[in-house]
Order: C-alpha cells, then structure tokens, then sequence
C-alpha cells in the first residue's frame, strides 16, 4: 500500500514535469462570446434582432431548465416516492408487490403516452378527447407549444405531463394492494389510462377541453396541477375499485400493521420533496408563479401534517409519526389544484382543513362504511383532492394569478374571496365530472377485467403473500 | 444434566449473562422471542385503526447444564432478572439425556 | 392476457384509422416568439427598453429555477436525508421518534416562519432583530428584495432561507436522541427558534445585523451560508442539552449501536447532494459564484471523509462506513461559512482538517468529557461549525468573491491568506457571539420547558422506546 | 500510511501556497444590473453592448443552474443510488462493505481529479491522454471553457464531469462483491482511474483525443453520454476482475439471494432519476438537446423495463420486481451514447432491445461460461453499453443533433438510418478500444495490486462478511 | 408439569391464542421459526437464477402447563390450527421438571 | 421419541440440512439464534466507542425422531456440521413424550 502510494505521488510530479510546459492558455475571456461580440460594422438593428432571439434563448434556458429538474422531480414522486409510502404500509410479504405496481406504470404508461396518450390529451379535438395529430409523437419536438408553454421546447412540455399520466394511476394501487393479480393490475392500468386519465386530462387541461379555463372551455375550472384530473379520478376510482374487489382476507379483524413506517417516512418526505415539481412545475415556467405555487405547496404540506397531528393528539393522546406524514401529504393533495391561485396564507387554511378532514375520513368515516380501502387512497386523494378544488374556488385570487381578463386585458376576480362566488360553483362542476367520470368509467374496466383475467389473487396466494404469489421473489431475505 | 430454559425482560439481558458467567455457566444460546401472560400489552394506533399488541419482546436464554450446577444457575438468573414487575419472566427446567460438542464429539457433562 | 394484449392493439390502430386525419398542424415556428418578432415599424429604442426587461425576466428565470431547486435541495437535507442519517444511528426502538423530531419541525418551523419568522430574520430592525414589517409575510411576493437577491422573486428568498430555519433546529435533536418528551421538544424547539436562531441569524444575515459583513454590520463576520448560523448555534446548544438532560439510561456501559448503518447511509448521501442547494444555493443565484461554492463544498466533503476514514484506519486499523460518512458530513459543515469565499484547493485543506478533528471530538474527547451527546450534534456541527468559521477568516480570497471594495469599488483582501489577517478576529468574535448566545439561550429555555412540561421522558417510557411511548407506533413490524 | 499521509498534508498546503495567487477575476457584477434601468443620456449602442453582456450572463445562469443540478443528480446515482442498488442485492453480512466501495470512491477519486484527473482528461495533450495543464485545477474557474461548453463556467464543466469519474469505477465494484479487500479495493481504483479511465475519457471527450467526435478526433465516435467512456470500460473491467478473482465461496451451489430488493428498488429510482442529470446533462446546457435527451433516455429506460419483464414472464411465468429494476437500468446504460443523437421512437427500440439482450446476458450467458459477475456488472453495463454505442451509429441522425457538417455548415448524415453507414464502423472502433483498454488495464492492474496487497479477503473474512472483517460494523442492529 | 411445543401456520397464530385462553391457558413465548417437512416449498427466481425454499415461515408456540391442562391444551391448538393441508404443523409434548416465575420465585404449578 | 438439538454455524446449514435428509429426517423446525460460549466474538467499533460482541449468530434444528433414528441424525449432523474450530456447536438430546400432527391428528412415531 505505501509503496504504491509514493510511486503513485512519484509518477505524478513525474509526469507534471514533463508536461508542465505552456498549457492553460485558456485566457481569451470568452463568457461574453456566447451573445457574440458587438462587431462595430454590423448595423444597430441587426445586433438587436440577434439579441431577440438570444434573449428568448437565454428565457428558454432557465424555464427549461426548471421544467426538466421538474420532471425529474415529479418521476421520482413515483418511484421511488410513492412506491415506498405504499410499500411501507403493507405487510412485509407484500411490499414488493406493492412498489411493482407504481414502477410498472412507470414503464407503461411511458410507452401509452409516446404512442398516443400525449396526443389524446393535448392535441386539440373534441371537447372530451384529443385527436391523434401527435401520434407517436409526431411534430413533438424542439420548437415550444405556445398554447401550453411558449418557452420551452414542446418535448419537454410532453415529458413533464407525462409524470403526471404516470402517477396518477399509481395513486389507486392503495386501494386495492394485497390482493389484486399483477396481471389483471396491468390490464386495468392500461384501460384506465385510456378511458379515465386521458378524457380527463384533456377536457381540463386540453386545447378546447370542456372545462379548460383559459384554452376555450365551456366550464372554466381551476386546476392549477391535477386535483381534480389526478386526485380525484384516482381517489375516486380507488374508492370504487375498493368496494368492488372487497376486503383482505381478515380484513378488520386481522391486525394489518404497516411493515415498516420508516419506509413510508421516506416515501413521504420525497413525495413532498417531489411534489415541488408538481405544483411550482405547473407553471411551466420558472418565473415568480412558480415561486408562489412553490410557497403555497410548502405551507399547505406544513400546516397539514399539524392539523392531522392535533386531531390525532386530541384523539388519542399522542400524535404519530404515520398521522403526520399523512397529514402532510394530505395537504400537499388539497393543495394542487390551487397551488398557483392562493396566497401563502390561504395556504395555510388550505392545508389545515385538509388535514384535519383526511383525517376524519381514515379515522372515522372509513370505519363506519367498512370498505377497505388499505392504504387510504380514497381517504387522502378523493376526499383531499375534493376539497381541495371547491376550496380553489374560494381562495384563488387576481393579485396571485390574473387568469380571468375582460377584453381590456384587466384581471377579473377569481375565487370567491375576490369577489367571484360563480367560481365555486364551476369548481362543483368540475370536481362532479371528475368523480362521474372515475366511478363510470372505472366500474366498467374492472367488470372488463374481471371477466377476462379475474381481478383478485388466489386465497392461497393472498395468505402467501404477493412478492411470492406474483414476483417469485421476497422483499428481504436477512438469514444469513 | 438439565436444561434451563430462561424468559426474561431484554433490558435484563446483559446483567443476566454476566451473574450466569460468574456462576461458571459460560455456553448458552440466545433467542428474540414474543411472551405473552400477564403483562398487559399497549395499544398501537395506525391512521385510526388501533390494535392491541400483547406480545411483548423477550429474550430467552437455553444453557444446559450439569446438575449440580443448576442450582447456582438458577440463583443467577433469579438475582439479577428480578425486578418484581409482572412481565419479569419464567425459568423452566428440564431433564437433558446428553450433549455432544459438534467440534470434538466428546459427550455428557464435559460436552457442556 | 394474450388476447387482451391484441385487442388492445387492434383498437389503437383502429383508433387511429378514424382520427389519423389532419392534426399536426403545429407548425408555425414559435421560438423567436418569445423574444417579440422585431416588427420593423417600432423605434429602435422602444424594442431596446422592451428587451432590457426581457433580459431580466431570462436572468430571473435562470436565478429562480436554480433556486427552488435548491430550496428543495435544502428540505430533502431535512427531509428524509437527516432524520434518516439520525434514525439510524438510534437503537430500533426509538427510530420513528427519532425522524418525527425533523419531521415536526418541518411543520412547526414552517408555520412561524410564515407568521413572523421571516420577518424577525429579514426585515430590518435593531442590530439584534428584525422588525415585524413582514408580519404574516405582508408584503412578500414576487418582487424581488434588492437588498438581499436582486433576480428573484422575494418569496423565493423567503422559502429557500425558510428551509435552513426548519434544519437548524432539527441538528439539535441529535443531542438528545432516546430520551426527551416530544411535547417538551415541541415546546422547546418553538422557543429555540424564536429566542436563538431568529436573532442570529438576523445579526449575520439580516440587513442592518450586527454581524453582517454586507449589509451594514459593525463587526462584518463572513458566514457564507450558515457556519455561525446554523452549525455553532445548533451544535452548542446541542451540547447544553446533553449535558442538562444527562445521559441515557445504561449510557455508556451498555452498547448503544446504531440500528441501521444503512439509514444513516442513506441519509448522508442526501444530506451531501441536499448540501449544494446549502452551500451553492447561498449564492442567491446560478452565476459563477454557485459554481465556486458547489465545488468547494463537494471537495470538503471528500476530503473529509478521507481524513475521518484515515484516523480510523490509523487507530483501529479500519475505516468504517460510518466513519466516512460522518467524516463527510463533518467536512460538509465546517465548509458552509466559507464555501463562497475559498478556492478548491484550500476547500481541500478545510476539509481534511475537519475530518480528523471532528473524529477526535468524538471519539476521544466526548469520551473524556463523558457527556452523553448521543448522535455527536455537538461533536459534528459544533465543533466543524466552529472550525470552519474560524478557517474562512483564514482561507477567503477576493478572486473567489471580491466582498469588500474599497470606495473606487476596488476588491480588498477577505481572509488571512489574502492578506487581511484582521478578518480572523471579526470571524473569532462571530464564533464567540453564537457560542455565547446558544448556551445562554438554550440554558434559559430548558429551564423554562422543564418547569413546564418536564423535559425527560419517564424511566419505564426510555425503556419502552420513544416509538411506543410518544407516538403509539413501532418502526418495523416484520412478524408476518 | 502516516508517512505518506503528512506527506500529502504538506503538498498540498505547498500548492495551496503556490496557485492562491490572482486567478480568474470574477466577471464584473452584473446581478442587479440584470434590469438596467435604461438611461435615457446613454446612446443606444451602450444600452445594447450592455444588453449583449447581461444576455450572455442571463443565458449563462440558465444553463449554470441546469448543469450544477446535473452535476447533483449524477452524484445522487453514486451515493445513494448505486450504493443501495448494489447493497441491496448482496447478502447482510456484506451491505455496508458493498455500498462503501461506492463511497469512498466518492471521495478518493474527487481528491484525484482535483489534482490531476481533470487535467488528463480535459486538457488537450497527445491523442491518448491529456497534459498537465490544469494540475491543481490551475486556470480552471468562472470563465467558460469554449471547446467544452462556452455558456457555463468552467468550475461547473469541471466538477459535472467529476461525477462520471466518479461512478465508473462505482460500477465496477458489482463484479467482486462480497470478496474483495477494501485496502486492495482502493488502491486498484486509484490505479484504474489513472489507467484506464482517463486515458479513455480523454481520447473520446478530451480536446483532440483520438476518437472525438468533434474537436479534431481522427475516428470521430458518437458517445453522448458515455456508453465506451463510462459502461463499456466498467462493464468489461467488472468481467476481468471476476474472471481474476474467481468466484465466491459457495457459487453457485449456495443461494445468494438479495437481502434487500427493497433497497434495490430504491436504487434503481433513484438511478434512473440521477440519470437525467447524467444524459440530459451531457448536452452541457439547457436547451432543446437536453429535453430531447432527457425523453430518450426516459423512454429507453421504460422500454427496457417492458422488454425484460417480458421476457421473464415468458420464461418464468412471472415479471419479476428485480427483473423490472434491473431491465430499466440495462435501458438507461444503452441509451446514454445515443441519448443525444435519436428520436425517441428509437430510443424505445434500443430500450427494448437492451433489456432483453441484457435479460438473456444475466440469466443464460453467465451461467454458461459460470463466471461469477456478482452484481451483473457485467452482464448490464459491459453488454448494454457495447449494444447501446453500436445502436448509436445505427439511429443517431441530424434531425436531433446536427453534428457533422460539410465545409457550408449543412448538416451530414449521421448515423446508419440517416444515410452514414460508416457511422457504425466507428462505433465498432469505439467499442473495441475501449474493450481492449478495460481488459489489458485492468489485467495488468489486478496483477499489481494481487502483489502488493492481496486481492481477496481471507476465507473466514468472506464467510463472516465484509461488513464486520473490513469495517468492523454491521449494517442493521435490530436486537433491543 | 408438560411443556406443550406447537409448531403452526403463522396465519393460524390469533385464532390459537384465543382459543387457548379460553381454555385458561394465558402464558406462552412465541417466536418465529422456518419448518421444513412434507409441504413443498416454493421457487425464487433472482436475474434468472432459481432457488428453491424448503424453509417455510412457521410460529412456535411453548407453553408449560399444569398436567391436567396439557389434553385441553392440545385439543384447542387442533381445533383451530388444523386446516387439513399439508404444513399444518405438529404438536409435541416433554415433561418439566420445575417452573419458577422470576417475579416472586414462586414454583411449580404455581409458577404457570 | 427423541427431540434433537443441534446448534451449528449457519454456514453448515445447508449441508446438514441435506444430510439429515439422506438418513431420512425430513421435518425439522429451524429458528436463528445467537450463540455465547468459548467462540470469543469480535468488536464492533463506532465513532471511536468500541464494544464486543460475545452472541455469534448460529442456527438451531429442532427435530423430534423415533428413538431408533435418533443416531443415525447425530451421525449425519456431526459429520456435515464439524469444523473441527471452536464454535462448532453442541447438540442435545432430549426425550419426547408425544408428537402429534395437526392436520391428521396422528400421534406418536406416526406423527414425525
Ligand atoms: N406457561 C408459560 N409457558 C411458557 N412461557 C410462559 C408461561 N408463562 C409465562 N411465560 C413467559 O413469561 C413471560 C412473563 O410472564 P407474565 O405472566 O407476563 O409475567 P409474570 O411471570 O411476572 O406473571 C411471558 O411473556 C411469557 O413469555
Ligand atoms: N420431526 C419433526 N421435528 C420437528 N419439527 C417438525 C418435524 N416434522 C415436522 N415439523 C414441523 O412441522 C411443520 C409441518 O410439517 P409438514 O411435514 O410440512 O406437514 P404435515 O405435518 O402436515 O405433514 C414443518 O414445517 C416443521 O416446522
Ligand atoms: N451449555 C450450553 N447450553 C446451550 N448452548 C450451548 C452451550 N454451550 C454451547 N452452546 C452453544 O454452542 C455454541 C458453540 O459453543 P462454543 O463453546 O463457542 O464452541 P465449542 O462447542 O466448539 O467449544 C455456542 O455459541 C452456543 O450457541
């Protein structure tokens, strides 16, 4: 080792004898070369005219910047965020079933969405489903789409949504973990991204989309980054899948303990971590709306995780580390929809009120009907999700985004605190379509599923426990 | 010889070994057990649903033992396992026809 | 699922056949868009005074991304990276209570923060503290603070300073560990943050602060991003809460050891990736000064980790993991208050001198001392803390960061090995400053929460784990 | 080792001492200028040689911000990436011995490139290995380097690149898992970067190395992220040192299985996360090259997943969690030549096609040769990065990077598909250097190593673990 | 006195702890063990490399009754951990010399 | 019958495990255990405060046979299991009174 070494260091200085010689010629300052130097023959205008286009360059830089990091960021809210707060809460011989199931829609819903999801949500078409203008993601490219986001390449725009399209279907996977058929999981995923997901996607967020608020919606509804199109219909969806599969075998009597919180405590600060990108990247630019969804999305998480914590404490006597982490994610869903229209103190209420409902709804409202919904994907994203766009509908306001103008160009008044009390009401709607559209379309798909693969695994493999039954394989294997 | 079988609180365990070791029982083997008797247990609370866990973490020593040191054994543990709260444990004792050290083959009491 | 699989296919393409129509009309290049299209009838200076505006919007956009980002960056160190990093190194039983103490704060900091934290901190005021012109974050928005970043909104000043008031605190906890009340924690740590960080952090970073070599201070201490701040603040008081609490039931004749390596593993890797968004982001913007303090911060944080790693090999004739990554983390602290001001090679130096002293706090002299700091709080960041702020008085430069200017705005030597041997005593009466203010302070609050609620928990709850008796929770339940 | 250690104290305090001198004059603040009010008195032609400069240093905090979050993601896949997804699949004894070999790798080879490696590498010198212009990082601050990459200071190029010197040898490590000394483990990595990673990196990236493909190489070979540089050369060292080592005791008559996919799984994420920042950000700034990337690499990852999944369902009747994570990350090491040269129609064929070839490597090749690549290092990355550096010159085309152009700047054919059949005979060049590089290095490497230290830990070191034989720990303490 | 040691399936284990208190036997140590015996195990397949688990997750229960007790003892672990499919477990019966309950060293059936 | 004991290092497992299936015991129950004795242990060192480890990990086989079997298994378990190094294990032979299978209710020799 020490001989080694000083031959190491030897040949070293060695070698830089040799070649200390010139070398770091590199002086010629050329951080301005890049906005090319003001050649003095070249006329004002030209100069000026090149300078527009390196102004929009140097624009599209940081927005893209932001907005990949954002997709990134949003990527690993699945995997490997979520798949570790649902994996921590299943029973140890189902943890590797449970976190398949988020990173398998990372897989497929990839490719759904390069074929055509993309295009089903964000070309223009009818009111409820995109055409097929972008199949393949034909004319996706470099060059932005002004209707969405003017300073980012559209491949970017298309990846960023495509995080969504993931994550979204990953959500309902807590309702029915420990006991659905891996096969049958991928079968309804796949329909549900079709017949669910996209129509969604694209009445709200879609060119001419029915509910779209500013891109030529009948019914302007606000959602800043998916409350209704990625927790309502996954909540919702996951309250029906749960009440259609049934309860796990010992289902409440059983004790059913998460097999590991300190799992779902990673799971759940990288999902806050994450969901940065979610609601500050639906800005799709990093200008200061970002900085404000960023704040409200923040503060909303904070206050959540207290407001379930207080509840819990006055309840039980003690406030647990599940309650708050809950409770923070709680928030972080009530937030979404309103992330880039409220202020950071109606933030704070946002997410106060989130938390204490969710959780009243896991707590108390869940027992009382007795459906087993495990993971509470019903409780956290249907109920906050809820909440959280007809609450959109009262606190979003002009002075944090202007987004209603008269034809003068003045902002109009936005949710009902700013004077716009016509808002809730196409929150209502909004939030009605999303949950008519969940339960419809997501009854029809399992009977679908049912029929042609069956939907739950076998008693035997239910008992055994997924990771063996589906995977062949186990989560820890800790003798020696 | 005899083989003790001992159930006692975890937080006991190293006092425990080192009396046993003074007593001359040095061999014995170890294991993470749940007890379930009197002691009542506590309640976990998870998103609402609680549970009552009454199996409690104990550890369990197995050493067994010539004869006549079973005595001594037993005070050991006894002494320093005690702490007069339900839960302390139990020590079963039992007849052991023979034991064999794997390494040598050498068998009864000298085996131990 | 064979057949699924062709129906499937089979409806895409049909799909498609229907639909495949005209779309992609896309075409019409928008990327100059952005810029405004130079129309030729608008004055030459009307398109100049437009894109100068333009400019500082793309400048803005490029600062904020990096920003957020790091605001983000500087959670993750919080959450999950150090209640990871501290869950691990607790014995099994204590781990959720171990990682709900960051977490908590996460929330609780959060809240105040918004309140009046801010405000305290930021707005000027006395030379001690703020004033409350910030009040409930009146007045915080997307307008940047020229005072303190001029390209980005203010709010993102706001929550990127927010996460280093939410990681301060949570240091302390390290202290400690598997034997304080959560409601005493609570209570303390609302009064910490009100009666130690808020103060100090306002003397060094507010505008108008005692300390603040910038802005107006009378002694300028540098403290790039949070040596004095954060690392000495927390790390002493950590001290003053080991030795008030006492240590440990059976500390240190039973062994104590770490129930997770890998946790801890884990949450170090984070805290060092997190630890450029500390570091870097303190530059307040994505220039050539982040780049400067991101590479000085990853080359203390290896050469630290070599010199821990080193002193073990060298009396134990091992290295261990959680010697390099303590290392690391040692290495990452002392090079926080200068990472703005010192060149690679003397990050290097800092580094390896942190990385042995540290490891000597704490395995030779805590064990002299025989105070029970059970996760090293002090031993780390204490000592690093102070270590490092007394190395930037010795190692800043003016070609690294040219921060003082004589009245032509000609640079001025910085640190000692720039020529300004003066600077190691502003940075030594900086050290004392946050050295007498934690002991103080924190003496006077444990006083306080002891009367109150009683800081230990009982002897039968130690025993039990904090899992249990605090939160009602085990970390793992691995029995089937 | 003591010797040698102060040894090295003073040097670099020597250098220290020698090179603080001016250095790079930090460009002239240009923060709050950003807005420039516009003076009237000013002329015009001022305001708009102002505004060049500002537009330079807007875009340049753009892409600064980009590079430096790359920079953080790429170290994210080392630590904790990597390390988790290694340590996860070997058996508890060995976990922390596994994921130090990652991390001490952070540091040493950071210590390296700081004095020497960055220079080697990136200088220009012969067409084989770079001179020692930038010992010491001498010249290497905020001013761009313009061969490399003109809108981001040079500090960022510099410490980006670290990273990938950093993970490569990381990969290597998968091959003698569970067996190797860590003395003899460090010093065959010091050895290695110096022998055939620089050599390597410098004759694809460096400034007029043999095979660049744009600064004056003479077989111009596509490599955008690193498929020959970084995985061919660790793939094919990971074979060398397993074939060298032989095999563990017991395979592969005893089961291995891993301790932990839960721990893997949480690796693969956060590689594939990590990754954008690896692809992506090898287009060195925020543009439209980094989003196409950045969707490339995605949609490869997602194939990739698809493809081995499949192809394990057909052969086991079941998709396994390991299969799934694994096949994702044999997709991201095909794409990373090609990220930045396909569309990402292609990039789901090289996915697919990566993750099966990879599938077939792993669980038939190796078992009929019987060699025992622990880890698969071989079998992914050595496998996946020759397929993946072929498939680049078969569907890299100028449609998304334009990068041959004739002497009129009109781009070329690049690839196979876009007309260049000659594309994928370099690429075999490429391919083959860097095989024969890896295989003669790291033979004559081991051979030096196995005589100074010993290559393999004593047989009841291997059969307690490393964890407690190397570093004297144990990765988990569950016992109360 | 008899140490009654009872080997079952772990998705067994709540309905033989009731049904065991009913028949007033409270006192048991509990731990987790892997049987191997008729019922076949299953395949794991790691990156194509199959191996086979005949060690299969089993509960122990030990409890030391009074005589008398031992036949009820027995007759409810039957009842409720009995399924009829192979792995069901096995029951098997040891005399004990002595029991002491470390609290109040208490003796023999006392001590149960 | 007879109940043997076998406490082995857990790197014998698997050849002993096969052994014993050569001579005909199948069923057997296995539980990981910490094993103190002569073996010394190691010292595990963090931040600088060292502490020895004196529990080495071991696994135990139970296995109840009839008493006619009863050699043959020590047989097969000292021949695979030996290393001839300190730690080896022991194993202990006990006397069984009766065995029962749970699915079938089968008792005695029957039953193993
Ligand atoms: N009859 C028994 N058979 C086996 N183990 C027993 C028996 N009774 C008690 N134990 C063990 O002893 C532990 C302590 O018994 P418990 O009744 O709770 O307290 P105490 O012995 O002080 O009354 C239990 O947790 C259990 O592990
Ligand atoms: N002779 C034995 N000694 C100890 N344990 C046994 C013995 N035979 C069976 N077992 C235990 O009983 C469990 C069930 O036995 P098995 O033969 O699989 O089913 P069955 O008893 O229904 O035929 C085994 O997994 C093992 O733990
Ligand atoms: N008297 C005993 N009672 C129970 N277990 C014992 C006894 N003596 C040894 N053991 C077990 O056997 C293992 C090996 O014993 P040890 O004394 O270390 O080696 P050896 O038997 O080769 O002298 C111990 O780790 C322990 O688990």
């Amino acid at each position: 080792m020490r001989r080694l070494f000083l031959g190491l260091l030897l040949g070293t200085l060695l070698i830089s004898g040799l070649t200390a010689a010139p070398a770091c010629a590199q002086s010629t300052d050329s951080q301005g070369a890049a906005a090319g130097s003001a050649s003095s023959s070249a006329s004002l205008q030209e100069q000026v005219g090149k300078l527009q286009q390196q102004v929009a360059d140097a624009r599209s830089s940081g927005d893209n910047a932001w907005m990949l990091v954002c997709a990134a960021l949003v990527l690993m809210m699945t995997g490997p965020g979520l798949a570790l707060f649902y994996g921590g809460l299943v029973r140890k011989k189902n943890v590797l079933g449970t976190m398949m199931q988020s990173f398998i829609l990372l897989a497929i819903v990839t490719v759904l969405w390069a074929l055509f999801g993309y295009s089903l949500v964000f070309h223009s078409g009818t009111r409820f489903i995109g055409n097929l203008g972008y199949l393949f993601l034909h004319g996706v490219g470099a060059a932005p789409n002004p209707d969405y986001a003017a300073t980012i390449p559209q491949e970017t725009f298309m990846v960023y949504q495509l995080m969504f399209a993931i994550i979204t279907p990953a959500l309902i996977t807590g309702a029915f973990a420990e006991r659905m058929k891996f096969s049958a999981m991928v079968v309804f995923m796949i329909l549900w991204t079709l017949l669910v997901y996209d129509p969604m996607a694209h009445m709200v967020w879609g060119k001419g989309g029915l509910l779209n608020a500013t891109l030529g919606g009948v019914i302007p509804t606000l959602d800043f980054a998916g409350g209704t199109v990625v927790h309502i219909t996954s909540g919702v969806s996951a309250l029906v899948c749960a009440l259609y599969l049934g309860k796990r075998l010992g289902y409440p009597h059983e004790p059913m303990p998460p097999h590991s919180v300190v799992l779902s405590f990673i799971g759940a600060c990288l999902l806050w971590v994450g969901w940065f990108g979610f609601n500050a990247g639906s800005a799709l630019a990093a200008g200061s709306l970002a900085s404000s969804a960023f704040v409200a999305t923040h503060f909303a998480a904070a206050a959540a995780a207290l407001g379930w914590s207080a509840a819990e404490w006055l309840r039980n006597g003690k406030a647990s580390v599940l309650g708050a982490i809950s409770g923070a994610v709680a928030g972080l869903v009530a937030i979404t929809p309103a992330a880039g229209f409220v202020g950071p103190m109606s933030a704070l209420v946002i997410g106060l009120i989130a938390g204490v409902l969710c959780y009243l709804m896991v707590a108390k409202v869940k027992g009382r009907f007795g459906y087993d919904d495990s993971l509470d994907a019903f409780g956290v994203h249907g109920a906050g999700g809820t909440v959280g766009a007809l609450l959109t509908g009262v606190f979003a306001v002009r002075a944090v985004n202007p987004i209603f103008k008269d034809a003068q160009g003045n902002a109009l008044a936005v949710g009902l605190i700013d004077g716009n009390a016509r808002q809730v009401i196409n929150q209502f709607v909004g939030v009605v379509m999303a949950w008519v559209l969940a339960i419809v379309g997501t009854l029809v798909i399992l009977k679908i599923v049912d029929v042609l693969v069956g939907l739950r695994v076998r008693e035997e493999h239910e008992i055994q426990g997924l990771d063996l039954s589906q995977h062949g394989e186990e989560g820890y294997n800790l003798e020696v | 010889m005899k083989k003790i079988e001992a159930i006692i609180q975890p937080s006991r365990f190293d006092a425990v070994k080192e009396a046993l070791h003074e007593v001359g029982v040095d061999g014995m083997t170890v294991s993470e057990v749940r007890g379930h008797g009197r002691q009542k247990g506590h309640t976990e609370v998870y998103r609402g649903s609680e549970y009552t866990v009454d199996l409690l973490p104990k550890v369990k020593l197995e050493m067994v033992v010539p004869d006549r040191m079973a005595d001594a054994a037993v005070q050991a543990i006894l002494k320093t396992a005690k702490t007069g709260k339900i839960g302390d444990g139990k020590i079963f004792l039992t007849h052991v026809d023979d034991a064999i050290r794997i390494r040598n083959e050498e068998r009864g009491d000298a085996a131990l």
